[in-house]
Formats: structure tokens, C-alpha cells, sequence
């Protein structure tokens, strides 16, 4: 209705807040994962878990403004993006659609930083913290922005009509391919299969959960990138869509186990969300709450079988976000009405799309597999990527970042290194020499 | 002098330490800890896996009494703190060489009476 | 100004902002309120006082959408909505005032659920959760969505001029007395009077406030529906009143017990958000101010009296919520002011007004008390309420989920059960064997 | 654009939904420095920590609408308001820019309140709260609304030409001096350099810093006081400075302790949102990263040099917020880039910016210093300070607040008072009888 | 009677726990202790400061035996508790006078004989 | 052999410590406790209600040690841990029959000496 009144590429106000908003709850998602996943951990490692996901703004935020972007978004190719935006050259306050170019860089920022960060949950309480943060950044250079360009970008898949709204295998396939090839190659946990390794604190992943629900209409939402018709649609199926997977999750698991566990119900929602995402836009309201319900079923049975497997994807990253993505991007080809959103899915008399779908889903795991596998062993080449089975012992906590998550009152239980000289222990009970110290 | 330690139910605590007042011994010692014994296990559920939790949550007590009140104390936790069922926990009564109270440097007997009892 | 260029019903995009927004904020309120509630409550019984919230999204969302919403909302009926949108049929994204009619009904589930979710402050640590989600289940049908109807769907109270700007009778009042009659009929916690159940997360009470506070902008200020004057009037009594309440219960609290309590702190922004709900739109800022003082008083002797009752509301929603909320909109018939928005109140010469919030407030009372016990007790029919004392003494995180919110380290205190088979217990740690799972 | 086609003052919708949006985010961030403080605190003085940043709502918010608004933006005065806003009086729905005055009232509160709650962090863990509240009161109407006024109401300093888009030197300097201040007056913790105080809850820091973050966007984005380009400008540059920050301020960590440690990475992000306040409207993208990346440095010295001293600003709001904000500030007069919102800086071939960002901040230190130790040494006539070196040992929770923090499940190890009465013992545990209460 | 208290690494436990069920030791309590011994410390940073924490975490179990499982006892505890690192922890016998089963009051011998043994 | 269960302030532990190890006493293990004894009760508030906490907050030291250095020990502690108001705690010197370092096996003296001490 306003974009009526407006000359070719004018800038819509309601556009521009509607994306302000979505782009800082997308932002949110990522301490949202940090806590989510951070609950899931033992508490020695609380803090290395937290800070996969925090640390990212750093890696992959800075390498997405400089490169990445230019990769995913600049020039006209049906593969690769061009130079033109490298270091954000040329990237204004001019209108990319409704909205401000530089809006839409950030917007799609925090879409790579989030992105990144799933795939910590496979190898956390083992990997070692620089490898991490020199292979994702990479990984969202390499991995991510190609894929973001030929889905979102005006590349190849995105011409042959595969449909993904916000990000069903540009971001949930490949973090949870990419997740699965790095649990692999890092390794199982030195404890794994041997000792239950249970959560250290459970509300932690609740509040997680809550509020990747709440930034996630940032996600979908805001993939509208305007404030119309498509993204109030896309509002509502993710609000519907997670309500009817925790349901059903949670029958499942009364089933199983006669309880509806918590950290079934914060998996839950989250998996809800990452079905429906390439779908938002896309389905009828009702159409979602088939899709939650029905999305539901994959995963949960990907969890509990993944749990008696060799594979330690830790937090199940390729069981919620890999198949719940895969499950989503599907559904998207049975469930898509074209009242509801462009074109019509198997269940509206067009079976192509399904097809279509399977095609995407294919490039993305195959694309994701194979260059995760080759940037994870070129990583490799230069860093070790595992923490030793003594260091994973002690917590990596300690050993990647000297720090505990929690220290029990008066901090009286620290004393000054007594063997070097028990007669300067006067007046600090603390050091700050760096060269005693010992790595531990 | 004795050390008393005992293992109890968190939720006998309350009536325990009310049962110890009227006895007449005042000083104790407490800490959480878990405990094994011929309990009925509790399953937790985490994602795909079902674990048993082998060890009960408990509270440990720890005595120090002088001679004459050992039977009293060992009485009144027996009658407060049994509920029946497997699980109760187990009371050790071990002897005790000396005993110090850190504030006054006194030592045995006077330093389990309350202060209250000496003025 | 925007709206005038338009025609009879047509969508304004900024009006669909604010609403998307608010709804973002108020889904975020369930979450919050998990947070409030869990850190109120013994750590052994965490995990089932936040699942009693997740869990309304499952089970009162989609109670909500296939026909809650149009039990609420469809058809003109003076006591009920007619079938019209069950199953959501043909509810789409037309205009329904200036926003899309599903972004309408997306802002009003919302409501729904978190309105469920503040009964569960009521019967925790005793209420078994199967009957706890069937109940609410039914309540948000059969109580709430009667009650929206009266007073926001076109219903007899709103005919009558009963005010209720974002929920004080529909919300509050309502969930407060539900909550009370579920204390009675659950009956007091094994503990209850014997011991002193004490918070065991005071911090996660805060964050709870924090983040209600926050979410309540979209509670009130959505409540215009439009991202007009009385969206802003409603937003900026919302931020006020709380500030008041929170002075004043502050006083009370240090001169009571010479000191300002933190729970004290987190309960009174709550309380001071609740009175300001009916009148947000009907108010200056100065008396939402006023009303946010006066407010703090009936709560806050409600929670000190009520301490000494046998009624084990265990976390206050009657005296919070309930009391709160008749102050409100007692209040409302007192402050409103014609020229903050429609009406006059007994301060500015129309005594007439206190009255009719009199009968709205009373209507609520007895219409949800009588409602929600036989409810209750047919639930009871087939359910049982309440987990027998033993499973109390274990916690209902356990007896209920089958897990703790807490469990620290080194998995390593997990064992294989070694009665059935220690040789077994080789390679794996835990079990899967589902059958040889004992309930606590 | 749709500015234009309005009359003289006019409001408009969009940015009106922009700016309610961000005052919410900015409220969020008083909650928010609760938990990035009350983490860094240990165990025992964790809900003193967060009542100084909550009970600020009461004090300051209450504070700001009588009295402290009028101060700050009423009338025309080069060094104070007048009294026409006293009391809210005459603050509408009107227009003010293009939104309503009460809103940009309601937006300038939560500034108010959340610059106040900073200087906590100098005092935590031994000031007295009433003291403490009283103190950030007067503060609040005295240092900060005056300041307030010569830089946003039409003052003298607005007029010199010193830049300052969000609050560098009104907020983060101002609020970094009157903490040292307030650490020095009241005295280092009796504890301080014989014990290391360790941090209590590390996650807790990371969720204040994600908060933070996340509401950062409405305290830079939303002090455009529109949805315009700016708005898009300062909400972008404050997603890239801090990212630039981390890595920096990892990259440093790791140079000097061979980790990056995770509050020190929860400190970087706060400081590159510090570094980047002043300058967000007025620098390029690449130019919020250089800043960022530049900003790190001095702040992450300071903080290794202070530990050093026996200046106890305990949580280092000199270090991050005082030294922060004096770099942006400067940087800002370095950086500013005509092209990208007004006037150019040192860079771009005016270096007298630079000198008028140094005047602004020599200003700020001035006046909050002097006035700050004013204040400070008044309140103290009439109240004592400091918590006694016994009180403070028993922890602040107790003797401030009569709470703990974190109490074990089993509210079992509470008992009645049993040298009163021990024959009244049966029914109730806990006692009410305010006449038998002792101060620990 | 003794009781037997034994300090060892957390991440033994496990091993420690199988072996005692294997050596038919059914009753102990464990808690999460402290313990400073020989042991290179651990170095923390926070902010400005290094800090050195002498303390490290380990845990503490309690087993009351009667006479003739002392041996077997400690031996299980000795093999499955040591890595040959410093640090591995200490077992200390003490001598008890008493214990009580508090469910039964059942004392001594009887007191520490798991329930199937009896019937 | 001795075991010295100490009961002391947590505010004195950093004194405590830094004494016995002036006292060449190495090895040691520390746990959180509560206790109650002749002190003034804390009060807590929460809502409606007011509430005693009648146990505070103590920390357990667990020092075995041989015979010379039983009495060293104990003067470290009292010296260091008192500060002559109520609450100050307890010492208990108790019996040992063996003491073994779970690293090598060793027995009794030799478990206790600091590895340091042997070359
Ligand atoms: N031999 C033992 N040594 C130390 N603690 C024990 C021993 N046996 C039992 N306990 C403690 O007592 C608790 C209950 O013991 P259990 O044997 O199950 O109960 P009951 O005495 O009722 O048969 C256990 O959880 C454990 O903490
Ligand atoms: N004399 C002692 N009394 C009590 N506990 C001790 C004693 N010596 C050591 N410990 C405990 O044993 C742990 C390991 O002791 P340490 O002497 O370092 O190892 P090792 O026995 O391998 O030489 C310590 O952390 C402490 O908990
Ligand atoms: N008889 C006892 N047995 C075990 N612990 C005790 C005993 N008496 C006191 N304690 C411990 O010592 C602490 C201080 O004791 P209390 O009698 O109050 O102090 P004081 O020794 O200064 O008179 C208590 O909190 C408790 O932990």
C-alpha cells in the first residue's frame, strides 16, 4: 500500500523499523544459543560452551562485514557473489528494496554469526577454542555465504525454484551437516559412552529455548524483509508451528518414558522453529501446525537413536537442526499453498516442488559435508583441534580460558603461589606475575 | 568424648534437629552428601538415554558429645530419623581423642557444653 | 494521518509492526514468567514449575487456535463467539482493524496462554502435570475465552462501559481467582506451615520481573492495536506505574522489616504492572503513577496475611494477581480521565464509572471461581490432582519429568543398575532398556 | 519521506513505533547490568547487586518524571531547564520531532535510570542501600539532568559543537567519573587485595552482556528519535564496533595470558558498545569497526592497571564505561565523517572536532566529579555510607536485604527460634513475631 | 567396625564405585570436597589478576565395614582410584565404636549387612 | 596416626590455611558445612514471612597427620581460626589405624609426608 505511493527503490519507514527490530532479536539468538546450549554441558565446560557462541560475533561478525557479504550478496552470479562489497565498499543508506542497504547487510550478519555458532553443540566439552574460532569463520566464508548466495543471493538454486523463506538448508541443513563432519573429525568426548553426561543446569537451556523462540520471529519474520502481508504469515507459522511439536514431543515422550521431560520440551520448541523455518512464508496457518506436529516425529526418533550410536554430536545438532531442517525444507514442498505464499506443494496438486526441495536439500548437505570435512582438516593442518583427554578431564573451562563458570563464596579458597616465597604473602592473595604461571 | 556421624534423609532434617534440641545437645555439624545403599533407584531421562541415579541425595550429621549424653543423642536421632523404609541411613559412633573449642582454647568436656551451661 | 488516506478496513504497516512486536513481547512473558515462578520454588521442583509454563505454549496454543480463538472472537454474540473461526477457517490476513486478522489472532494467543500459565504460581510442587495441562487446557476455553469475549470481543460487559484497557478482570482478576480456587481444591503442599519453603534462585525471580516488565510493553501498549496516541499513553503508564509500586513496597517492606527485600522488589514491578493493565489506556501519567502507589498496598498486606492462612497459594497469584488486578480496575473507575482516553472516572466527577468496574470485576470473581472448580473437579474425575507426599518429599522434577534441574559434574555419580547385570556394565554407563525403568 | 508530506510538527507512526521499541530495549538494559553485575559479585552479595541496578526503577524513574525531565529538557536555558515539565505537567501526546512528547519523555526515563545503575558497580558488596538509593536519586537530578541539558536539551555544549550522538561523555563518562568517585569516598571492601574475589556466576555475566547488547540497539539506534537513516546508521555501527572489539580484546587476552578468558570477552562487548555510543550516527561502518577495534585497547589496560591499584571500583566501571566513553568521544572527532551524518573529524580534514570532543569530555569529568564527591559527602552526613567490615563478611544480602541468594531445596534448614518457646514449635517452623527479629 | 574414608579424584569415582560393587561393598555416602596436597596448581584469570587455585576438587567417601571387609576394601579402592599422578588422594581407616541401621536400629554387623543377606 | 576434623569460619580460611602451611602442614581436604552452635541467628524474610536461619555457614578442614605433628596442628589452627566471639568452632582429634596414599600404595607415615620430603 505504501510501497505504491513510492518511485522505484524507495525506502518504506514501517520496513525499515520492522527490520531494525527483527535484526537485534536475530542478534539475541545467538546468547540465546550460547545458554541453551551452555544448560546442556557439564559445568566445567559451562564457559567454553558459552563462549563458542559469544565469541562468534568477533570471528565470523567481523569476517562476514569484510568478506563474507561480498561473497553472499554483491554482483549477479549464479555461483559466487563478486568484490564489490568486500569491506563493506559501497554498502549505504540506499534502498536494496524497501530497505536501507546497510540494514540488510546486518540483518543478514547476524544470520551468519547464529549460523556458525549451531554448530558448537557437536563439539563442544572437546574442541579446542582457537581451532573453533579460525574454522568458523572460515566455514561462514567458505560454506555459509556460498549457499546464502545461491538460495537468498539470485544463484542457481534459488532460479530452479527451490523454496526456503528463512534459511531451512542454508542454515539448518548445512550447520547440522557441517555439525555431524566435525563431531567426527574432532572426535568423541574422552567420556562418551562410558559415563552419562547430564546438564548441569537445566533452566539455563529453558531460557535458551525461550528465547530463541522470542528472537526467532526476527528470523522468519523478518525474512520478509518488509513489514506486509508475507511477514505477518510468517510471524504467525512460527508462533503455531512450535506449539504443535512441543505437543506432540511431549505425547512422544510421555510415551517412551512416561514423562514429558524439560529438556524434551526446550528441544522441542527449537526444533518446531527450525521446521517451519523454510516454510514460514509459505504455509497456511493450519498447514504449520501440520508441519510442527509432523516434524516433531523425525527428530525425536534421530535423538534417541543418535544417543546409542559411536557419533557424538553432542547436543544432537545434526538430529535437531539437520533433520528438522531436512524435515521442514520437505514438508515446505508437500505443505506450500499458493493462497498462502507464491506456489503450490504436493498437497495442492504439484508434486514438483517436493522434488525440488529434495534437490536442495541434497546440494546443501553435499556442498556442507564436503567443504566442512576439507576446511576441518586444513584447520587441522595448522592447530590441533582436540583438547587432550587430561585437559577434558580437568574441564576446558580451565584450560581454554583459565576461568570457572561458578566459584563458591569468599574467594578465600585462593591463596599466593606459597612455594615461590611464602614471606611476600602479606598484603595480595593474588598474583598477577605472568611468568609463574603453569598451564594446567 | 564421641563423634557422631550420622547419615539421614534430607527430609527427616527438621524433625531430627528438633528432637537433638529437646535431647539437650545444641552443637552440630551438617552437609549435604549423597548416599548408596539398598535403595530403589532413581531413573532419569536425558534426550535418548534412560540413567539410573545410583546415589540418594542425604544429609550427614556430625556430633560431638561427651560420654553421658552418647545414648541419648544416638536415641534421639534413631526415633526421628527413621521412617521405615529402606533408606534411612546409618549412625557411626566413633571415638574421639580430644576436642577444642577454637574460640576459648578450652579443651574436652568444656568444649561441647554451651556456654550458657558454664555461667 | 496514514490512516486517513485509506479506505474502510485496510491494513496500516506501522500499526502491524507495533502488533508484531507486542505479540514478540508477549510470547515472551511465558518464558519470564517460568523465570519468576521457577526461582520461587525448592530446586527439586524447578523444572516442573517452568515446564507448567512452556507447556501452555503446547497445550493452550493449540487449544487457542483450533478453538479458543473462536469461541473469543468470531460472530456478535453477547455471550459467546459463534464456530466461525475454528480450525482458524477464515481467519487470514485481511484487515481486522488496521492490522492483518491473523497477526490479530497471533496477539490474542499470546494473551491466552500466558493468562493460562499464572494459575500454575498456585499448585506447584504438588499438581500432577498431565492434569495440570489438561486443565488449563480447558480453562483457557471455557473461562478465559467467555470472559475475552464480554469484555474485548463485543460482548455484554463491553456493552455495558466496563473498562478494561489490556486485561485487569480478563486477565488478572481472573487468572488470580482460578489460582485460588486450584489451591483449594489441590489442596497445601505436604510442607506447607511446617517448614519455610524459601526460594531457591532469587536471581531467576529477578530476571523474570525484568523481563515481564519488559514484555508487558507489548502486554499494554499492544493492547491499542494501532501505533497510535493510546498505544504510547498505554506504553508510558505501563513504564510508570511499576516505578511507583515498586518505591512504595520498598517503604513497606523496610518498615515492616527494616529492610527492602529482593523478592519484595521483583513481586511489587509485577504487582504495579498488573494494577496499571486495565487502566494503561484510560489514565494521565501522573495518576498511573498514583495508581501504581496506591496500588502496592492491598497486595502487599494480601501476601502478609496470607502467609498466615492455611491457603497455600504457594507463590501468591491470588494476592498478586488477583487483589492486583481488582485494584486496577477499581482504580480505573477512579483515575480515568476523558481526556487520557474515552471515559471519566470518580476523580474527575463520574462516580458512575467505579461502579460498572465494580460489577466487571465481580462477574470475573464469580464466574471464574465457580467455573474453575467444576472444572477442576471433572478433571479430577478422570486424573488425579495432586503427587502423594512422598513424591513431593522426592521433588516433581523427578516424579514428573524424570530429571533434575541441577546435577552437578562428572556425570560419573551415574551408574548402570548392577543389580540385573554386572557384567554388563562394560562398555556403557547407562541404560536404554526401558523396562526395567521404576517409577521414583 | 513520509516526514515530508507532513505539516509542521507532525507525529509519525513509524518512527513512533521505532522509538517505543527502543525504549523498551532500553529499559531491558537496567535488568541487563543487573545480571553483568550480580554475576561478577560473589554469592553473598548477588542480590544487593541486582537491588541496586532493580530499585533504581523506583528511585531514579520516580526521580526523572517528577523532577528530573523538567531539569533536563524544559525551556530554553544554556545551563538548565525549567520548571514547566516539573511533575509531567503540560507532557502530552503532542509532538515533539516526530513523536509524541511523552514518548520521547518515557525514552529519556530509561536513559536516566540505566546511566545511574552503572555507577553501582564502583560500590557493590559494601554501601548501604538506603544510602546507595538516595545517593543515585540526587545524582540522577543534579549531575546527570544537567548534563543531560547542555547536550540534548539545547545547551551550551550542544551549541560548541561537541558531538556526542547516544551518551559517550553525558552517560558513560559522566557515570565511569562518579563511580571512582563513589569507590573512593565510600572505601575499598575489607577484603580488597588480600583475597581475590572471584565471580560468583560467569553466565549470568554473558546473559547481561547478550541483553545488553541486544538493548544497546534502542540506546544508540533509537536516539536518532526517528526511523530514518541515522536511526539505520547508529543501529548498524553499533552492531559492528563491538564485534571488532572481542576480537581485539581476545587477541589481547591471549597475548597476555595465553587465553581468551569469558569476562573478559562479556567486558569487551560492553566496552565496544561503550567506545561506539558517542559516535554511532556520525561514523562509516568501517569506521565503527576501526573504532571498536581502537577502543579496546585503552580500556583493557586500565582494567589490567587498576587491579594493580588500591582503587576498588570493584567492577571496573571507571575502566570500561569512564576510559570507554572518554575514547569514543575522542575517536569520535577522529572518525566523524560529514558523508555519513554532519560534520567531519580529524580524519577527514577537521581536527578542530577533536578539540571539541576533548572540551566535552574535560566537561564531563569536571562537573561529575566535583558534583559527584558533593553529593556523596552530604549524603553521608545523614547516613552512613559503608557496611560495616563485619557485615560485609556476613555478606550484603543478609544485612541489606534479609535474603539469600540461592538457599538449598529442603527449606528444612530453617527452624523456629527454639530459646523463646519450645513447646510452640509444633505447628509452624517459621515465625512472623517481628518483636523477637535481631540484625545478624 | 571401621570406617573407612577414602579422598579421590572426581573423575575416578566411577571406576571406584564399580569396583567396591564388585568386592560387594553395598553402603557408602559420597560428598564433593576440597583438598590441597602435592598437586601442581590451577591458574585463573579475572580481569587484571592471576590468580592461583591451591584447591582442587575431589571427592570424599565414606564406607562403614565391618572387620573382615577392611582389606578388601581398601584394596579395591587402592587399584581402581590411581592414575600414578600426583594427586591421586589419601585413605584414611579409623576405628568405629557403634553403628546403627536407623531404619531397624539394627546395630553393628547387622547395621552394615545389606538387606537381601539377611533373609 | 591422627585425623584432625577441624569446624571453622569460612572467613578465617584463608588465615587457617596460610598457617598450617607455615607450619609445614601439606596435605589437607576442605568441605563446605553448616553448623549450629551458640551463635546469634540470621533472620531472613521472605514475603509474609519471617524466617530463622539457625545453621551458618562452615567450613570443614580434614587433616591427617602423625603423631608430632598432632599438636602443631592443633595450636596452628586454634591460633589462626579464633576470633573470640561465638561461633568460632570446634577441633576434633581422632584416631587413625591407617593411612594410605592412593597414588603409591604407601602406608601410614610414609602417606602422609610430602613427596617432596622422601627424595
Ligand atoms: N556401610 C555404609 N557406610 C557409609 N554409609 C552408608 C553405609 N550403608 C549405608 N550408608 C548410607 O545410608 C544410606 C541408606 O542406607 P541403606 O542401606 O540403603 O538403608 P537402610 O539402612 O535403610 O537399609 C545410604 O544412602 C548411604 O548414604
Ligand atoms: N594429610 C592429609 N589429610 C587429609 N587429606 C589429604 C592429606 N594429604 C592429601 N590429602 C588429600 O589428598 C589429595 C591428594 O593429595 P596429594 O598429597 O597431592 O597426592 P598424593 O597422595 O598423590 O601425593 C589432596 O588434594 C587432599 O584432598
Ligand atoms: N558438639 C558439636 N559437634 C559438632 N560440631 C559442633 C559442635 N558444637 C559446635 N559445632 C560447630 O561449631 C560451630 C560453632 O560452635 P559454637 O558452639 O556456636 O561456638 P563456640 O565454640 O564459639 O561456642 C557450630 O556452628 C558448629 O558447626
Amino acid at each position: 500500500m505504501i510501497q505504491a505511493a513510492a518511485g522505484p527503490p524507495a525506502i518504506v519507514p514501517a520496513d525499515t523499523v520492522w527490520i531494525l527490530v527483527s535484526t537485534a532479536l536475530v542478534l539475541l539468538m545467538t546468547p540465546a544459543a550460547a545458554f541453551f546450549y551452555g544448560g546442556l554441558v557439564r559445568a566445567k565446560n559451562a564457559l567454553n560452551t558459552m563462549m563458542m557462541c559469544l565469541g562468534a560475533f568477533g570471528a565470523v561478525g567481523v569476517t562476514w562485514a569484510v568478506a563474507g557479504y561480498s561473497v553472499a550478496f554483491s554482483g549477479s552470479g549464479r555461483f559466487l557473489g563478486d568484490t564489490g562489497f568486500l569491506f563493506l565498499h559501497g554498502v549505504g543508506l540506499e534502498a536494496r528494496g524497501s530497505i536501507p542497504h546497510l540494514l540488510f547487510m546486518a540483518y543478514q550478519c547476524t544470520f551468519a554469526v547464529v549460523t556458525a555458532v549451531l554448530i558448537a553443540g557437536a563439539v563442544v566439552e572437546r574442541m579446542r577454542y582457537g581451532a573453533y574460532l579460525v574454522f568458523i569463520s572460515l566455514w561462514s566464508l567458505v560454506v555459509y555465504a556460498p549457499l546464502a548466495h545461491w538460495v537468498w543471493g539470485g544463484g542457481w538454486l534459488a532460479t530452479l525454484g527451490v523454496l526456503d523463506f528463512a534459511g531451512g538448508t542454508v542454515v539448518h541443513v548445512n550447520a547440522g551437516v557441517a555439525a555431524a563432519v566435525a563431531a567426527l573429525v574432532v572426535g568423541r568426548r574422552k567420556d562418551y559412552g562410558r559415563q552419562a553426561v547430564l546438564p548441569h543446569n537445566v533452566p539455563f537451556v529453558m531460557l535458551g529455548a525461550g528465547l530463541l523462540y522470542f528472537g526467532w520471529f526476527g528470523f522468519n519474520g523478518g525474512s520478509a524483509l518488509a513489514a506486509n502481508g508475507s511477514a505477518v504469515q510468517a510471524f504467525v507459522t512460527t508462533l503455531l508451528a512450535p506449539m504443535a511439536t512441543l505437543l506432540v514431543w511431549m505425547a512422544l515422550d510421555a510415551m517412551r518414558t512416561r514423562r514429558a521431560t524439560a529438556v524434551g520440551a526446550a528441544t522441542a520448541i527449537v526444533v518446531g522453529l527450525v521446521v517451519i523455518t523454510p516454510a514460514a512464508g509459505y504455509v497456511s496457518p493450519m498447514g504449520a501446525l501440520a508441519l510442527g506436529a509432523l516434524g516433531a516425529i523425525p527428530s525425536y526418533c534421530a535423538i534417541v537413536l543418535r544417543a546409542r550410536t559411536r557419533l557424538d554430536d553432542s547436543l544432537d545438532v545434526l538430529a535437531g537442526h539437520g533433520i528438522g531442517g531436512i524435515t521442514g525444507a520437505l514438508l515446505t514442498g508437500v505443505f506450500a499453498d499458493a493462497r498462502w505464499g507464491g506456489v503450490n506443494g504436493l498437497l495442492h496438486g504439484r508434486p514438483v516442488q517436493l522434488g525440488l526441495q529434495a534437490i536442495g536439500v541434497l546440494v546443501a548437505i553435499a556442498y556442507s559435508g564436503v567443504m566442512s570435512l576439507v576446511l576441518l582438516r586444513l584447520v587441522g593442518l595448522f592447530i590441533p583441534l582436540r583438547v587432550a583427554d587430561r585437559g577434558q578431564g580437568v574441564g576446558l573451562d580451565i584450560t581454554e580460558h583459565g576461568e570457572e563458570a561458578y566459584t563458591n563464596g569468599e574467594g578465600a579458597l585462593l591463596l599466593l603461589d606459597r612455594r615461590t616465597d611464602p614471606a611476600r604473602r602479606s598484603a595480595f592473595a593474588t598474583t598477577t606475575t605472568d611468568s609463574t604461571r603453569e598451564r594446567a | 568424648m564421641k563423634l557422631i556421624v550420622a547419615i539421614i534423609r534430607p527430609d527427616r532434617l527438621s524433625e531430627v534437629l528438633e528432637r537433638l534440641y529437646r535431647a539437650e545437645v545444641r552443637g552440630l555439624t551438617v552437609s549435604r552428601v549423597m548416599g548408596h545403599g539398598g535403595e530403589v533407584d532413581q531413573v532419569a531421562t536425558y534426550r535418548g538415554l534412560t540413567v539410573k541415579m545410583e546415589l540418594q541425595e542425604k544429609v550427614r550429621l556430625e556430633i560431638g558429645v561427651s560420654e553421658p549424653f552418647v545414648d541419648v543423642t544416638v536415641r534421639a536421632i534413631l526415633e526421628s530419623a527413621s521412617t521405615g523404609e529402606v533408606g534411612d541411613g546409618k549412625i557411626f559412633v566413633m571415638p574421639v581423642e580430644h576436642v577444642y573449642r577454637i574460640r576459648t582454647g578450652e579443651r574436652d568436656e568444656a568444649a561441647v557444653t554451651p556456654a550458657g551451661k558454664l555461667s
